[in-house]
């Protein structure tokens, strides 16, 4: 299987990175991918930009381990995980992940599992920069609640 | 052994990273951030709610009741807010 | 809402349609793209092509008419789909739903809804051509499974 | 009426479209079916299992049950495979 994980200060193109992953694949029949943005406001407060704080080392171990499950669960043809730190202005992307597989519930499921995990999991820290000036953005229930729900019943058990 | 500090745990302390040596008694991470409250102003705002802070024993999420005796690299951080 | 809604014998630049659908729009945090691509083989025999055959007029409104109800279901700031007809060849895509919201649930969930009514309810019928011949492709239960699921109780009630 | 006919339905019955009239006695999408099926081989061939024959009435899906009076367009099918 394609797998590509880069953290990266750097814009991303997100089409030649999923690209990438399907070239001369003929058995891929369903790609997908997530774009997540800086928007331009928060709270109704207009945004200047986001600073990510990331823990090198362990982040991209993090990502990795979540990819390794993503691809137990599904068939997967090809992961591909981007992630930036540093600072972002609004419309730029912050994350992409794209997922390669036959058909579409696999490449669907999990896109949406390795965002769940990597809004509640992966070492970053989002501070949103204001005319007001900075302040780090809060954890949100409704993430954790995401992740939570691909626990299977008897891991959620073996974690407890 | 090495300690890391990310986001507001990392701007209340004052850096990034340090080395400490903590007594024999400390054995939890629990008990190692209370540890590190009573060791300045500093570290007493940075752990004053300690049940909001996360941590990592070299590199992998850990809960508070994990012991930390053998760890090179202990990290406390906010909840997580990526992607 | 940007919508936009395109049926085509030509080749489609998926990046290009999902970035003209968030060009300059500040409030897009999520967006969600799914490509369906020609595979390679079909149950172990390889593939010349596939033939799309589609219901003109009928299918533009079936898409439309798919589309209105995903945004009477979720917050959606963008929706694209574009379909093919005519000839495709192995690795060429065959149809794209591109989903910009605030946030990732809604656009995943919008284009998962997306696909599955185009997989059951758009007039579109795909020819297998192999070295042996052509062969009608045949609707799949699991589609019409998955199609099923969006259908809240009342309204399956209703339709009965 | 106008018929449409799209993928081996069309295949079968040999044409693509056809203007018909059908009898007064014919209510139904299935009584169009079936009266369809009586006028020579090729329909028999193409509606001899009308279960999995789907149909639309000016452009939007209908059951067999539907009526057909006042209909300009009607269309019939496989189940479709798009996406």
């Amino acid at each position: 299987m394609a797998t590509t994980i880069r953290l990266q200060r750097e814009a991303f193109d997100a089409a030649a990175e999923a690209a990438r992953m399907t070239h001369g694949r003929g058995e891929v029949g369903a790609v997908v991918t997530f774009t997540g943005l800086c928007r331009g406001e928060e709270n109704g407060e207009p945004i200047v930009a986001l600073m990510l704080e990331h823990y090198p080392g362990m982040a991209e171990a993090e990502i990795a381990r979540h990819v390794e499950e993503a691809r137990a669960r599904w068939p997967l043809l090809g992961v591909t995980v981007v992630h930036r730190f540093g600072r972002i202005v609004p419309g730029e992307a912050i994350v992409l992940v794209a997922t390669a597989s036959r058909h579409r519930h696999a490449a669907f499921a999990a896109a949406a599992f390795l965002m769940d995990y990597l809004k509640t999991r992966a070492p970053f820290w989002k501070q949103v920069e204001t005319a007001a000036g900075e302040v780090w953005v809060e954890a949100k229930a409704a993430d954790d609640a995401a992740a939570e729900r691909w626990s299977a019943p008897p891991r959620r058990e073996a974690a407890k | 052994m090495k300690l890391l500090y990310f986001a507001w745990v990392r701007e209340r302390v004052g850096k990034a990273e340090e080395q400490i040596d903590p007594p024999a008694g400390v054995a939890t991470i629990a008990e190692l951030m209370a540890w590190l409250a009573r060791r300045g102003e500093e570290y007493a705002y940075a752990f004053e709610n300690p049940k909001v802070i996360r941590a990592a024993i070299d590199r992998g999420h850990v809960r508070a009741d994990a012991p930390i005796r053998g760890a090179r690299e202990i990290a406390f951080f906010p909840p997580m807010t990526g992607g």
